[in-house]
């Protein structure tokens, strides 16, 4: 990676504002409400909107889909210092993401890590122009925690593997165009040890979804079900049987993700929307007991923030955050939690409106519905207590 | 006085225990939701007018069985575990207490009846705010030449929305809180419907210049807010009885689930963290058990600490349904978000029983002011 | 037991109250405010005062001092309607205990559910007649929650055991006549297996202690070691190898006794303390936090109380409370704890006083560190939550 | 600005921990409390000294370090970790803050070469109830000839038995809120001290007409009530500095016995219930780490946010060390309540560090109010 000295940063940071100040549509500038916002890509890709299409197209010119991969992958090359400005820069101005993509979130990092370059050349040009729609498929029916006791099965026939058994848990598994799988080649082995990691193609001959309604309502969520489904044998990435080892590089990824972000409007509003809510009392909440559990929740939210910052800035120097993911996870979710029951309680009836006009109130109760969710997806709340007691403390087993 | 129940109260408890089993199990819940949120079935209704239900708080000398609220609290409690639909709270719970109690014998005459017969049903119209706060009305009440002239909006009406007539609470020309009865069909009434986040349908009630007779008054001449008080304290006690159904159905369906359910090879409920839990669970619960008991024989005997007692009830209950209905979708994990199962439910419904007739924090600060700090 | 018809009872009840009135002096009325205004009884018994030493001889001839055993071991040979009214007139008005004796609360029950008549004979008349002082040797240095992994051994000898080991916790070693003990008697066996009840005098050659100092100053609790010790065969008490069904039986006693009881007074005074000293604001206490706790803890403390007279209610019609124990020994002891600390947040800086005039301050700040013993002793919390969760809610292992 | 510490910082710190282990590890404690509630070591006091921790937030004006607070906490947190006693919190963190605040140069150049180089000390006198309320003052400095006269007690005066003089809040005439500085051995001051919970000593301290000059006026008209604002949140931060040693110290001595202890033939550290407990703990510490940093920057830089983080750091500090020393002693079971083994030591000093500068619910309440509700 080539270094760039200061000055040659500040003239980027200049140039990336007015390119940017030029290039996104205002359309593009206004925060996302729902996925419906977002560009999904894909083989079957659909704008919604000409400015959602003008802004990807742009992007996609300037080759910042994947600002900071390499550029013989159709990344934008930038370095880490480059590319943190170009995050500052489109936060500055609120430009939203030009494609929302699980296959660079998630599936890219395992690819580099782990694919071969042939693979690599092979799915990370497709993932940088945004024409694979990457879903997931690790859960299955009834594995719940233990991901590792999976039992979607692989046979080696030669040239392919066939693939049966099913998936839970996919989200957009019924839009995407591929599949990244954990199956089991070895049925001798530890649990662990006999699990790989495939890629699959979703219009393959046996693959089916059936979408799963939660209790917030509808939910991209799907089943996946695989019947004598034929994958040739170069879809498989890393080592035969050596699956698990993939898994758990991605599950920390996915922690970080689920955990730490997304909600910063509603910790900023909590005491706000009380205020407008709850009866005052020389300006204070009167409600005392909604008080002192908002002042908690806002006490917990900003020295939450603070944490996520102080190990980011110790990851830099070297200090290894990375079981630290766990704790991200945990207690960001159990924020999310937390914050949605205060927010039902300080709205009261409103916020507990399921159906009529009040499209606000109507979201807000889907959203605590579906946060009941962040405890339990991408490893339970109780799998990463153990994770932490185990890896971070040392606790014996 | 023990606070256990007596033979009769057991046995009104284990035959509603089988009546809803067999009539009303959760899967009937899932069929009104599914069939647009369909408030209740009108059979079930009339057969639980048939099994007397309707008639167990109503003294004598109108024809009730003055079984009194303990056994009430029996047949809620085990509604509760059922999710059953009925407006048994609504009509009987609080409006049928209000008219026995109140002085007003033509309302009570006309009324009662029909009442505890099935054929018509009442709501209990007070809530104006997002939060839970009886005295403070603003429907007005203005006299008139032959009564009253009401105007104001109503909120929250439970089983408002297919009732016969409402007892609704207003403020008087000379500032006082008063409740009258007001026939859902009298010209200025309009109700729209809501569905809230537990399927039920509450109405919100608008009325416009609605003209009511003065025997139309149910509440005397500075009595209103006793009355109220007195109907707000049975609406918090009945409705803790039927939350006490909800915690203790989900927490058993969640036993059964740790006791089944396996991961890692072994059964959850190995699992010593999740067994504290359940066991922490446990203990709250038994501590609901005795207070909503306790409560029940205040309303039955007329304690003089039935305001501390319905308070300690509701805010306890609050907590512990919370408690209960998230730990029972945490522990039932993936499968416990999805529609597919029914433990979603006790969640959803817990979250509105928890701001009905006051929630957590509003009547643990009662309790403290009646306690006078 | 002879049954009592209800006129019987209520003539009971009068005279009752009139021989109390006429026998209770005033300063036996008066609440017990620590161990020293307890009589204790024992080989070389002291009174307190005249008082105590007339109440207890009063007491001891009307055979009242274990009012509900049998006559032939010096009991009152009352029935239980009986006892219960004498129990309900003592409190009525305020009548002390004639002595405080672990020997009748702990074990006498065992006794009387495992011993020979012989030994019944031999021991439970000193019992009734105050003249001796038993104390406990269950846990051990080392053993702490995993009570039956206790190593003090009793070897037979032919006539007699000879004893070696320790005991931790014996609470008024140092002053007691008896000890009953748990030890070892088979090595070989399941641990469980291998333990018996033992009767040892403290007289005997061999056996020293030595006191515990707590983090709340001095303590009754004595270190107890045996340092070969003899013991005539006949005091062992029960089966040989089976005395862990005694310990189980004494326990859910014991757990009784800690859980419940004792701190009515300042259930009661919490939110009047908490007005003496905190400011208010139209009559409520302002520091809102500090009310909510307030709250919650009376809320609790008042539902628990309920719950010991509901399950004792339900006792009575022949459901089985022994498994709920635990619950009572686990929340009533987590509600001291938590009590303690609200009530030292009450009262700021005084309740912060270790050492200086301020009496009750003293007395409180060492309750609330004493109370820190009370979720570890007598099976710490941890343990009632397993036995919960096992018994009561059979939970798998 | 990155939220860690930079290589200066961090060596400071090792230090400070090589350094206390050596020469005031928690033995050292016990010691001086057995030895009739010893306050302090003069000798290790002179070493501190030496170290130059008593000049590390001194301005190179008044040749201190200007090291900063960050660094300063720094030493109090490695301090905290071993229950170290000294008036370094008293004398340099509060009284030195202050004297270095003010405009007062008089006062400066008597005072701060003299509390730098540890011959004298002062301790800093504003607690006059059972809990904290330091703007609501009855102390008064009525205005005499050629300056005040102060009447009043303050309480919980730390160090301030043995302190050579105090810096005293006091009412003026017109009602302002002003800070004076007293000589221990005026006229008028009597001293009384108390042994706290925590083995410390405290004093309450009378002033009986204690004449002073108008030059030990510390504060300028108008702005004492700026200035004590100032002095308590440096106070509230850089307690909860040495709160963070306490909490991390009586953490890792418990995850060490979790580790060794073994119970019914395992580890206890083994069993899942108490790795949840022990996972919580490690997260709420997590915060605690970030909060404290945050605040000690915030000193440093004359953040415009101090209030708000000087109450989010006491708030959390003391909300985490009652959670940490409650769970550490009862992790350590029956040996955890006895006087032999230290851990205890750390529940002490955590009741009397929660209450000092503001407990919990002080600070969760002024949190409250910054943010205007």
């Amino acid at each position: 990676m080539e270094t760039t000295t200061k000055t040659n940063l500040e003239d980027f940071r200049l140039e990336t504002r007015k390119w940017l100040e030029e290039n996104c549509p205002a359309s593009m500038r206004k925060p996302v409400r729902d996925s419906n916002d977002f560009f999904w890509g894909g083989r079957n890709a659909q704008f919604g909107s000409e400015d959602q299409k003008i802004w990807f197209e742009r992007m996609l010119e300037k080759k910042w889909i994947v600002p900071y991969w390499d550029t013989k992958y159709g990344g934008g090359g930038l370095s880490n210092e480059e590319n943190n400005i170009l995050t500052q820069e489109m936060a500055r101005l609120g430009c939203r993401k030009p494609i929302f993509s699980f296959g660079i979130s998630m599936l890219g990092p395992a690819l580099h890590k782990f694919a071969s370059e042939e693979q690599k050349m092979r799915f990370l040009p497709e993932i940088t122009a945004g024409k694979t729609w990457w879903c997931q498929g690790y859960s299955e029916p009834n594995a719940g925690s233990d991901l590792a006791g999976l039992q979607t099965k692989a046979e080696d026939k030669g040239d392919h593997y066939l693939i049966n058994g099913s998936k839970v848990w996919t989200s957009y598994a019924d839009k995407s165009d591929w599949i990244f799988c954990l199956v089991r080649t070895d049925f001798e082995a530890p649990k662990h040890n006999g699990i790989s990691f495939l890629l699959i193609d979703m219009a393959s001959e046996g693959v089916s979804t059936r979408p799963i309604k939660l209790i917030s309502g509808k939910s991209p969520f799907c089943e996946t079900f695989f019947d004598n489904v034929k994958v040739p044998k170069e879809n498989l990435i890393g080592t035969l049987n050596d699956g698990w080892s993939i898994a758990k590089y991605l599950l920390t990824h996915e922690r970080q993700m689920i955990g730490g972000v997304g909600e910063t409007d509603i910790r900023q509003e909590l005491h706000k929307t009380a205020k407008a809510y709850l009866p005052l009392q020389d300006g204070k909440i009167s409600d005392g007991v909604l008080r002192h559990e908002i002042a908690v929740q806002e006490m917990n939210d900003s020295i939450f923030e603070m944490t996520i910052q102080r190990i980011m800035d110790e990851a830099k120097t070297g200090v290894n955050a990375g079981a630290l993911s766990s704790f991200f996870k945990y207690y960001g979710t159990e924020q999310n939690v937390s914050r949605m029951e205060l927010l039902t309680a300080i709205t009261g009836s409103e916020g507990l409106q399921w159906e009529g006009d009040n499209e606000d109130a109507k979201v807000q109760v889907r959203r605590l519905c579906r946060s009941k969710g962040n405890t339990i997806e991408g490893g339970t709340s109780e799998i990463q207590l153990g994770i932490i007691s185990k890896r971070i403390l040392n606790l014996p087993s | 006085m023990t606070l256990i129940l007596n033979e009769e109260q057991k046995m009104l408890k284990d035959s509603a225990n089988e009546f809803l089993a067999m009539n009303s199990p959760v899967e009937k819940f899932r069929t009104l939701r599914d069939e647009n949120y369909k408030p209740f079935d009108k059979e079930l209704w009339q057969e639980i007018v048939e099994m007397g239900w309707t008639a167990l708080t109503i003294p004598e000398q109108y024809n009730g069985l003055d079984f009194g609220y303990v056994g009430f609290g029996q047949v809620l409690e085990e509604m509760g575990k059922c999710l059953t639909k009925a407006p048994l709270l609504s009509s009987i719970g609080l409006c049928a207490t209000a008219l026995v109690k109140s002085s007003n014998e033509e309302l009570k005459n006309n009324w009662i009846p029909e009442l505890m017969n099935g054929t018509k049903h009442m709501a209990f119209a007070q809530d104006e705010k997002t939060y839970f706060d009886p005295t403070s009305i603003e429907t007005t009440a203005s006299e008139s030449s032959n009564g009253y002239l009401i105007n104001g909006s109503k909120i929250m009406v439970i089983d408002g929305g297919s009732a016969d007539a409402f007892i609704v609470t207003a403020n008087t020309s000379d500032n006082e809180t008063a409740l009258f009865v007001i026939d859902s069909k009298a010209e200025g009434v309009t109700i729209h419907t809501e569905t809230l986040l537990d399927a039920g349908t509450y109405a919100n009630i608008h009325f416009n210049q609605v003209s009511i007779k003065n025997e139309d008054r149910l509440s005397d001449k500075g009595k209103g807010d006793e009355l109220l008080n007195y109907i707000n304290n049975t609406a918090a006690i009945c409705l803790s009885a039927e939350m006490l159904g909800i915690v203790t159905e989900a927490f058993d369906q969640t036993i059964a689930y740790l006791q089944e359910r396996q991961q890692f090879g072994k059964r959850i409920g190995s699992y010593q963290a999740l067994q504290h839990r359940a066991a922490k669970l446990f203990c709250e619960i038994e501590l609901c058990k005795s207070v909503v008991i306790k409560a029940l024989q205040a309303l039955d005997k007329g304690d003089v600490n039935i305001d501390k007692l319905a308070s300690l009830a509701k805010a306890k209950l609050g907590e512990t349904i919370k408690l209960t209905t998230n730990e029972a979708i945490q522990m039932h994990g993936g499968i416990g978000v999805t529609d597919d199962v029914n433990i979603g439910f006790y969640f959803k419904r817990a979250r509105v029983a928890q701001r009905l007739f006051g929630d957590y924090s509003y009547h643990l600060d009662r309790y403290a002011r009646l306690n006078a700090y």
